[in-house]
């Protein structure tokens, strides 16, 4: 039924980490399962906490079955009351705990960006590193379907801002599951935000415990003419636009951004000077949005200035909130055609 | 849920209340009712192309706190909000078309079921984020309160709601202020999928409104002429400068949190739970009670379901002709000129 | 006494609306009070709402005297209770009131962010325009004095990044009269973010009623060889620094932006295909930042990317929050100096 | 503000407790006292360049509490919180290092009077948001509930703190898991400048612990051993699995909201008040029972304000020879490893 809906865009992305084509797969929810449940049975101190975590639902399946596993102490559902249960979460941490903290939407975080932002990103420095806040908080973003303007929302920029936060994106099953291991190590506080198309997604997924590096993008796809940096649901439609391109003679190369904050700035410059042109494909709104921040990091280099060939471009949403018609969302939302002319654009304005 | 297991009316309480009210209470219970199964019926169609929050099994309260509201009254609702909005005066017509995403649809189209607004009504909106309803409605409330327009405002939530701190901050201002506020907490027991139990550590949301000194009532929720009694106290204290009152009225959702299917096939809930309530039906124990106690005709009772689905039709008609938005559209609205 | 020390960086600053000397002269404190005095005497509809509106001290002075004439009606004190009281002045604002909310720290906003981006800012789009939120909320932006980490940000990118909201940051006297009356006339919410720091400076500040249009930035020192643009108190500093590089013959075109949202893109291309070089000086972080998007806008437009002689620099403050000790402020926060050596970087580098 | 006029302490109160508490208790209030006045004497050199909030009058709810804690049980306050880090065992030294700006301080220079932290001693630092560290003393009792660790979480806040919807959230889910946590309300009657009748429609802050199902304790803020026994009762509770407590404690500020004046000069607060609070200082009438009821000797007593100068200048001493931070430092402490 549609309002669970959920549509995998595509069945296979490249990581760099799946050359074996023997490996073993897995949805994206899968690995955001087996994730959880590998870290709970490996620290005991790793805990989940959310409306609804232990519902039969199980957060459209993502934490299904803890709740026989680990038992109430360990699977906590939650009252309705955002903000106050990021702090009790972020105390828990302070204790040594590494809670696991639950949203089924991100745009219930703005009810608690007071502890997110003004707390839990800040333990640390404001008491000169004598605190630790080893906080994970799990969020969905993006598409629904007619879900309109408070159900919908992409809000990585806004955390991204805040020093202190770390935000991953995965775009991948195998990274979906190495990201959030890391992120439930780290010893500081992590948005992970999960995109909400993905989760029937399938691909690689190794059974044992690994880590994706927080801080790296991920080069899948290696091209001379234009890079592509793609965020979450975003990624499968670059690579289906890099394709349909290499067929029109286009070679894009494209970076699975995987981690906003820190950004991967290295990597992201070097690829900019080696093609020269630059496309951004972020799953959020336009303006002052994390596609601004790569723009600008590519503009204030000098190795990359002296690269670019021609105008940035950014393929994000307008500056309007998410319409509930099909009709608008239809226009609202990009897919992999609006990669392809932005591209197409990029290499004709250069 | 510790609910009485009947509904009953007492003979006084029909007695003391006009016909004329009765049977519009009955009519705008019935006309959500059967709103929403109208729903059911085509939602598999894919044509309602957003998430659906029905209210079935909850219509007495809507009905009942409406039936004591002014039209310029103010009233602010949450995702579950198609009958706040039917009792409050919103049309058929412009429901429907939103919820097909038509021009025409109450939002243009733009918000879907979860957004709701009909100002000629004083119908504000809906928020889908919970609790975001409630401070509203106690701003409108200031409003009044600066303006001296002796308007009252309504808000609507749940015991999901209640959860929130926002309701606190707002309940506390407006019995700091004796704003003309009513708070209905339509308690269904259940927020998504989890019980009041494992979220609010005393389960008393009537009485919480002590700690801010103001009343509070705990009503069945699937009376409706409880609800209209609590309400029209609440109604009369706001509209006279008494201050705010929160009125708890106990009830149930017959289906899913969202979407038109029935839950305790997923196990989410249990049968028995849905079958006791169904027993409890607002709509129906109150027909049985205007029958039997002959305060409407049978054949004046009869005559309703048909004009109900005359206008169905026509709303449904009304929203499945209309133009889906241009293009354009979506760049409009944003700011207010 | 230090705690409640504003220092006024400059004592003139040149706006386009300023060229008769004889006109009367004002604070950045009286403009912003006069403003609120003028649109309660001549709309009833507008009204004052905040923890400690009613006070003797009355805001640092900018509400001060306002409760003896209008009455506690009409400045209303408040719980602190962010969430719920922005809700409440939305509310009012639906019902046809004018809200003018207080807050001591932009700090405190990210409590009622969920009211402000959820709600304020999505209201009128998500009923197609069927109902608008006249809400000003005025909160005060930038350095403390040893105020650490909670008492000290700059918030304007987060809600820069809200479709539905306005922004603005005056940094003149003028100014701040001006985009305060209009934001109390605008029919949308606007965040009105004033610099502490700014209080004490004087400027022309006519005494009649007029309004700064929101979304129009200042051009206010033309130049030929870099375009500087501020944002609130760097206004100061950049036009410091513009004189000083003036003596070195660096010609420097300096916008004071005061509308950080909707950004005024026409006037920075413009100047930035004039001079052919950028430098941005803004009060908050620098990643994903205002600045970032000031730089975005330069690179994805086909001709300021052609006049692009070098790569744009942002005078930003590091990704860091803000440090208690007078030693690590002073490392933290930026001077005339840094926007110096930034133009002057610019320059070499192109 | 209804709380008596005299600070009595009833014999049986004095007899009960052992001696070495009394005066711990009263040396901990001292401490607090010389220390705070310490501050209102160099503040104006302008050489501790940060806001700072004085706790004097209110020192024997920091005392009273921490009398109660062990070294390992969690506590957590607020922008006005010398007074409970001093209690709950953080040294004097750390502090004025972190007030000077320097390295050695407890938070490196970084946080300033506002943000002090000393884990050794379970102090998991204050925030200067209002409310805001109200609901991490849930969450550590939430961790000592899963490990089982026997800890107890104290959390200080103001009557202002008690405005915001984050404590209606905290304490709901405290009271709801039965979590072993103490909530200490200081009323000083002031969120700033603004009182709380302006700011809550009912004045009750310890009875509204019942709409949670929770106890609530209104104690005397100035009478230490009042509040020493209530939170005796409250840590009990909360160590021997029975859930969370509210303690209020009414109190006065006697300085301003922040910095070393007194505010009626400027017209804030009258100066009846001042001098009505001031005779019911906590320290003086503790001490006066403690010598005229022959508890403690005058000369134990009369050293106890020597040693703590020595102290004080000692601290002093340390924090102005410490280091300023170097530059390099801001980049530092960002994130945890
Ligand atoms: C702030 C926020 N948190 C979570 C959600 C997800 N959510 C949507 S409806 C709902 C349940 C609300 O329960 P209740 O208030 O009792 O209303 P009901 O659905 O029972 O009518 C939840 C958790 C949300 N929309 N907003
Ligand atoms: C969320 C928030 N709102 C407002 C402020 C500004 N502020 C700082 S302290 C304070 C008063 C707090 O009063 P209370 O909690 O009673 O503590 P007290 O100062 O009386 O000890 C206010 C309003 C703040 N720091 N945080
Ligand atoms: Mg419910
Ligand atoms: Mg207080």
């Amino acid at each position: 039924m549609p309002w669970t809906k959920i549509a995998a865009e595509r069945q296979n992305i490249t990581t760099t980490d799946s050359v074996n084509p023997d490996v073993r797969r897995g949805s994206y929810r899968d690995a955001i399962l087996e994730a959880t449940r590998s870290c709970m049975e490996t620290d005991e101190n790793v805990f989940v906490l959310g409306e609804g975590v232990d519902d039969v639902g199980g957060v459209f399946g993502t934490t299904q079955g803890l709740i026989d596993i680990f038992g109430p102490e360990r699977v906590i559902d939650s009252p309705l009351a955002e903000n106050g249960i990021t702090g009790v979460a972020m105390g828990a941490a302070l204790a040594g705990m590494r809670p696991l903290l639950v949203h089924m939407r991100v745009d219930f975080l703005p009810l608690s960006l007071d502890q997110i932002a003004n707390h839990a990103a800040k333990w640390s420095y404001m008491f000169g590193g004598n605190a630790s806040v080893p906080l994970t908080i799990r969020a969905i973003t993006g598409r629904g379907w007619g879900s309109a303007a408070q159900h919908s929302q992409s809000l990585q920029a806004i955390f991204a801002h805040f020093p202190g936060l770390k935000v991953v994106m995965p775009a991948t099953p195998y990274d979906a599951k190495g990201l959030l291991i890391s992120s439930l190590y780290d010893n500081n506080p992590v948005l992970y935000l999960e995109h909400r198309w993905l989760y029937d997604m399938t691909g690689p997924l190794p059974a044992e415990m690994y880590r994706v590096p927080i801080g790296k993008a991920n080069l899948i796809r290696e091209g001379k003419d234009v890079t592509i940096i793609a965020i979450s649901q975003m990624v499968g439609m670059a690579m289906e636009a890099a394709e349909d391109l290499g067929a029109d003679g286009i070679e894009c190369e494209v970076i699975d951004l995987r981690t906003i904050k820190p950004l991967d700035i290295e990597l992201i410059r070097s690829s900019v000077q080696k093609t020269g042109r630059l496309v951004v494909a972020d799953t959020a709104w336009k303006e002052f949005g994390v596609s601004a921040e790569i723009l600008a990091l590519a503009l204030e280099d000098r190795d990359t200035f002296n690269a670019l060939k021609g105008p940035a471009i950014r393929v994000a949403l307008p500056d309007v909130p998410t319409p509930a018609s099909h009709v608008l969302e239809e226009v609202f939302y990009h897919g992999p055609e609006d990669i392809i002319s932005a591209v197409k654009k990029a290499v004709e304005e250069a | 849920m510790s609910t009485k297991s009947d509904v009953n009316f007492s003979p006084e309480d029909l007695a003391a209340i006009p016909q004329k009210a009765l049977l519009e209470l009955y009519t705008t219970m019935l006309r959500i009712r059967l709103f929403e199964e109208k729903i059911v019926e085509l939602y598999p169609e894919q044509e309602m192309k957003c998430p659906v929050h029905l209210c079935i099994g909850q219509e007495a309260i809507a009905a009942g706190v409406c039936r004591n509201l002014k039209k310029d009254d103010y009233m602010v609702s949450n995702h579950r909000g198609h009958g706040h909005g039917i009792a409050k005066g919103i049309s058929m017509k412009v429901l429907f078309a939103e919820f097909y995403g038509r021009t025409t649809g109450c939002s243009k189209g733009k918000g879907g079921s979860m957004h709701i607004i009909d100002t000629s009504q004083g119908i504000l909106g809906t928020s889908a984020i919970v609790g975001g309803g409630i401070p509203m409605a106690v701003g409108t409330g200031l409003s009044s309160r600066i303006k001296k327009d002796k308007r009252v405002s309504v808000v609507f939530f749940g015991d999901g709601a209640f959860d929130e701190g926002v309701f606190y901050e707002s309940f506390n201002f407006a019995s700091l202020k004796k704003l003309p506020v009513v708070f209905v907490c339509e308690n269904n027991f259940y927020a998504t999928n989890s019980r009041q139990s494992s979220r609010q550590s005393s389960c008393e949301i009537a009485n919480s409104a002590r700690a801010f000194g103001a009343p509070g009532m705990c009503v069945d929720g699937n009376n409706v002429v409880e609800v209209y009694k609590a309400a029209d106290q609440a109604v009369k204290l706001a509209r006279s400068g008494g201050g705010p009152s929160l009125i708890e009225a106990t009830t149930y959702r017959w289906k899913g949190h969202v979407g038109p299917d029935v839950d305790y096939e997923k196990g989410a809930r249990t049968e028995e739970e849905l079958i006791y309530w169904m027993k409890r039906c607002p709509v129906k124990n109150f027909e049985k009670a205007l029958r039997e106690g002959g305060i409407v005709t049978g054949e004046t009772l009869d005559a309703i379901p048909q004009a109900i689905f005359t206008e169905l039709d026509e709303a449904l008609s009304f929203a499945i002709k209309s133009p889906y938005p241009k293009p354009e559209a979506l760049y409009e609205d944003l700011y207010n000129i």
